[in-house]
């Protein structure tokens, strides 16, 4: 996801966060606009279109039969796929997933996945030869900064809004889905921590660190990321932040 | 499902259209920001989306050509656009529709304007009911328009069927799957010339020529609602360009 | 597929077909030489050679056990293949099928699947476990022009080429193919609709189209190619010059 | 293998180390003779090789950054290394080890003083019992040492978790699998900064807090390790660079 | 098909011939028309097509060497030339065999001729039946010269083998299935030197002697048979170059 | 495995060559110190790390249940893979093997197979439905020259290493290995022929043949190299040093 960003600009962008302000002239500690839409895509059986300011991101749910590896022959299948898609962002290329694209799944899958959001035991039809497969896959439309959280707040808006499928045996009341995990992704600027970063900054931000909380504040999931590095007090600091903005998001999936 | 008795019953479609009758039709143009131009195209049960970057420089390098820009498109559906979850990643219809997409829109474009550059298409079909690769070109020029590349002419695509013996405009994924013929038909419509014909299934010549009027018919319509869009969203400037 | 050729090659040829003439002598209504051969590759239970002038295409039939697909359990399965062979022509490259290739194959695919030329509903051998598959590989051996039409022609030869496999459990008495499609190619060039082109006329040629037709004279596929474009009349006079020229062909299906 | 009752008992884990305990450990630095730097790393039942090489040419150019080195990564398991064989090649997991691990390594390098160039970072598991990025991550921060690059430091890296609610340093696979949570750590020493974290499980504030101590602790242990390595190789000078 | 109790049965193998007998041979030059050299070769039930490009600019350009041309050689059997359908692409077998058969038939050209520059080969496998690699070199030495490629000398390849402990010429597919030993070779004749040696089964000393022996008096064979058909295609001067 | 190597040093291990000295003191027909060290690495069922001089190649060796190949149901599965890993030469690059990593691989396979070191029939279970299938990973960690001969022994010295699992349901008392298959690379460098090329001199040598022999003497597979050629006195001279040579290394398999 390297951009080229001119030195100016950086500077710019940089000399802002030292005095505590941002490009697009929030606070710190303030998300850009937050919309979840769901059951947009009816051939998926559940969906959420997100936007975090200009970003965008849909995900769609896709429940089907499958066989459970073999190690957890009772155990449901979860599956979370993202696309990068190219026309999110002109340094998106066609192709198999990339670096960026595998971790974004990655991170979203271990979100819902340590959170035990889902009760991947209720999914077993029929031990070792039968189970239900959730099939989760993030497709970046808009690529404005943060698909982190946007993607992880579509997944789980998705996962919540599965309808229960009419016209084939499914052996359940409705999916399973037990606790609300969100991502909260705080950019490092200059030594200011800030939520939710846009594009510009994300390309001068010098590390990220996803913080994953469910709804007893506890962490599910971390993830740092970039080429800086956070001291032990900043990571607490990142913490508390995310615990706080958890819950504003959460909020969004009603 | 189980194949249905007709497809045609009292002279209406399963859906209630009558058979020269196109579904719902939604465009809405530069609909993300980051692309050069976008457009959104709701046909019925069907969501398309579609972005163009460009003209940009092409790499890598050995690709570029020294006397045009080279256009490029790529056709996709989402894994969950489909009934039966789709694997991400071309299929061999995917790679044939990105093909003649892309030069159902070429004859439109000037791109001997912009030597060594690449302009860049971008389709996605988000749901899918039969019809995307039309709805997909309908997009896509819409698309083009937005970013203000320069165009002989819009390109307005549908398809056109056979279904109970009956030559039908814009057909559903049931009659599609049920009928006997699906002809998509993508047209520049100032001159009336036709940039993609494809067909499958069964024509005789007189069904043939019913087709093709029909395919106009419907092509003029997608058209006027491509303007509109265009319009739209530039209000000040009474005429989409 | 897009070669150069020098602009003074490009205009003798366009001046040509505005005088209603071809670089190789021939009316606008001619095949070049047609020769088909079959049977010569013995591995294959069927196989031609075909011919167009200089153009040559081999295609090669396996019948083979598979699984129907899920939604066509009592139908047998038909799989159209084709090779741009490197040895045919300097542009084309080693490698994975690209968009000519899959083009090529997905168009003699049609042609043969929507005539329901082989009746697959007899290739079923237990429902929902086991059918044939007829597999046509299509290798294009040298290229001069037209390797739609040489392709579609030699797959229809080898598939009526097809000996009953004496030394398996073969459940019928031989391939039910029940009607011959032909594909007939038509070059535009300079506002003159011409047949079989030559690959001098395909490098300047503005579009083509392919216009598959049965026994009948009804057409079962089209598919436009290049990026120019047809009006209505030229469509409907494609489609008579289409007509006329299967009959010529399908005399040499035998 | 069937889930142990329990993970700790009587205050000691199942191999018999206390909660703090690391695994034996043992690096060896310049192993290899083809690469410009080489490192193996021991910690426990785990056997890594890491390799370096450059800074060299980047090929292809169009790869090249004109201001500043770039960095490559891959870290890779032998398909002997684990008790199912692993089909050789990348899967999504080793993609994104490969990722994290070199923006771990990346905060240490002075890639600015080599445009135009590329260091790639080869990490090989032989053998794995939970703990290999980090172990991977420690000895490639020595093979990069032992290839006379600049560095403004070394990366330590060990991993905490949870198991039986217990906060504990350096998990066995059988503690991975078995326990709750997992949290990755590599660390700057010197500057005491976090270069790589990754967790997957549970924790409270107060269990993340006692978790970042037992890494920063844990991974000190490995910085005298593989100070102590440079040493050893490199005897004439008393001090590792 | 089962495995039959003797391959030589009164002296005289399965098909026929006598233990040191090839099978019928035909080799013609200059069968396609784009290609810069072909060439065809039936030996038995194999028939093998082989055509030369080159040589030509060499793209990308880093693949370029500047004082030499490249050689590069693809075999590969078509999906129907083989019992069970072979799927399209290179396998592990292909590849070994493409980069034997460069190094069978380099020998003989004078690559620094052409820096910068490519010769491709191109073997193409229309009907297999063992002894497919040794066809296609003797067919590609043809193509070569076909394509007017300075040579030194042709490459004329053909197998031996062992069957029922006897060493004989040429294998049909059933003999290199139920024999013990195949052995391809192939010959730069004038000089008689070895370019290509593979073997895999069993061979004493003595056998290893015999089987170079028959190689030998094969590969003359093969040799005559290619200066024959360089000759027809090249009527009017009496010597094939 | 194409090195540059400068034109001064290519003629001195000529020159060097054609006096029968070599770049590294050792004779014509010496090896570079040999030791081979099994069982290090313990997620595998054998393993062996060889070192020729400074070259070192593992070989580990997982036995897993497999079905068995269609027309061999009663045999197991041997599958031999060979990686040039990227940290053991600045030539070796990422990705799927390519001509050099097969050839080695099907090298060493040849060599096992062919004089059947492996009883593949002792391997089967279950007639047609399970066998046990024998995997040899070979992994090049440095690369000094002939990583064939350095493969083969690590392969057949990993093999000779195995344990017989215990916590499976192992069918067979150990792993049926009954032959000590030995290859011997020779190198011809300015007419002279040497055992065992280091790496300067594969860079400059104009053939190789390697000769893999049994305990009796006997050739079961061989493999010429490299874009020159061998006489047949070459040939005849290559196998006496293999014989000879052959009894040394496996003297190293214990």
């Amino acid at each position: 996801m390297y951009e080229m960003i001119s030195k100016v600009r950086r500077d710019y962008i940089g000399d802002l966060a030292r005095q505590g302000k941002r490009v697009d002239g929030r606070a710190l500690n303030q998300y850009r606009e937050v919309s979840v839409e769901v059951g947009s895509i009816k051939s998926a059986q559940g969906s959420a279109l997100v936007k975090l300011g200009r970003t965008q991101v849909l995900a769609g749910v896709k429940i089907q039969h499958a066989e459970p590896f073999a190690d957890r022959p009772d155990s449901g299948v979860l599956i979370v796929n993202a696309e990068l898609l190219p026309l999110a962002s002109p340094t998106f290329e066609s192709g198999r997933p990339g670096e960026d694209a595998i971790e974004l799944a990655r991170v979203v899958d271990r979100g819902i996945r340590e959170s035990e959001a889902i009760d991947l035991e209720k999914l077993a039809i029929k031990s070792g030869e039968d189970v239900w497969a959730v099939f989760i896959d993030i497709y970046a439309l808009d690529h404005d900064g943060n698909l982190i959280d946007a993607s992880a707040l579509a997944a789980m808006a998705a996962l919540l809004n599965v309808k229960t499928p009419e016209d084939e045996a499914w052996t359940l009341p409705g999916l399973p889905v037990t606790k609300k995990p969100v991502a909260v992704t705080i950019a490092k600027i200059n030594g200011k921590l800030m939520v939710d970063p846009c594009l510009d900054e994300e390309n001068v931000m010098d590390a990220r660190i996803t913080m994953t909380t469910i709804e007893d504040g506890s962490l599910c999931a971390m993830q740092k990321g970039g080429i800086g590095c956070f001291s032990r007090e900043e990571l607490e600091q990142a913490y508390e932040l995310a615990r706080a903005k958890s819950v504003e998001l959460r909020a969004h999936l009603g | 499902m189980e194949k249905p008795e007709k497809l045609i019953i009292d002279g209406k479609r399963l859906d209630g259209r009558a058979p020269e009758e196109m579904r719902p039709l939604k465009i809405e143009a530069g609909v993300l920001k980051r692309a050069d131009g976008s457009a959104y195209v709701e046909l019925g049960e069907n969501k398309v989306l579609a972005a163009v970057y460009g003209p940009r420089e092409m790499h890598p390098r050995h690709l570029q050509r020294p006397d045009t820009a080279v256009l490029r498109c790529r056709y996709n559906m989402a894994p969950f656009s489909v009934e039966e979850r789709k694997r991400p990643g071309p299929d061999r219809r995917s790679v044939e529709i990105s093909k003649v997409t892309r030069q159902a829109l070429e004859p439109v474009l000037f791109l001997e304007l912009y030597p060594r550059s690449v302009i860049d298409i971008f389709i996605e079909v988000l749901q899918a009911d039969a019809g995307t690769r039309t709805a997909g070109i309908t997009a896509a020029a819409v698309a083009l328009a937005d970013a203000g590349i320069p165009m002989r002419d819009l390109v307005s695509s549908v398809a056109v069927g056979k279904i109970d013996d009956m030559i039908v405009l814009d057909l559903t994924k049931e009659e599609d799957q049920w009928g006997t013929t699906d002809m998509p038909v993508a047209i520049v419509p100032r001159k009336k010339l036709v940039s993609l014909l494809q067909m499958d299934g069964n024509l005789t010549e007189e069904e043939f020529k019913r087709a093709l009027d029909l395919a106009f018919r419907g092509c003029e319509q997608i058209y006027q609602a491509q303007r509109q869009a265009l319009k739209e969203k530039y209000a000040i400037k009474p005429e989409g360009e």
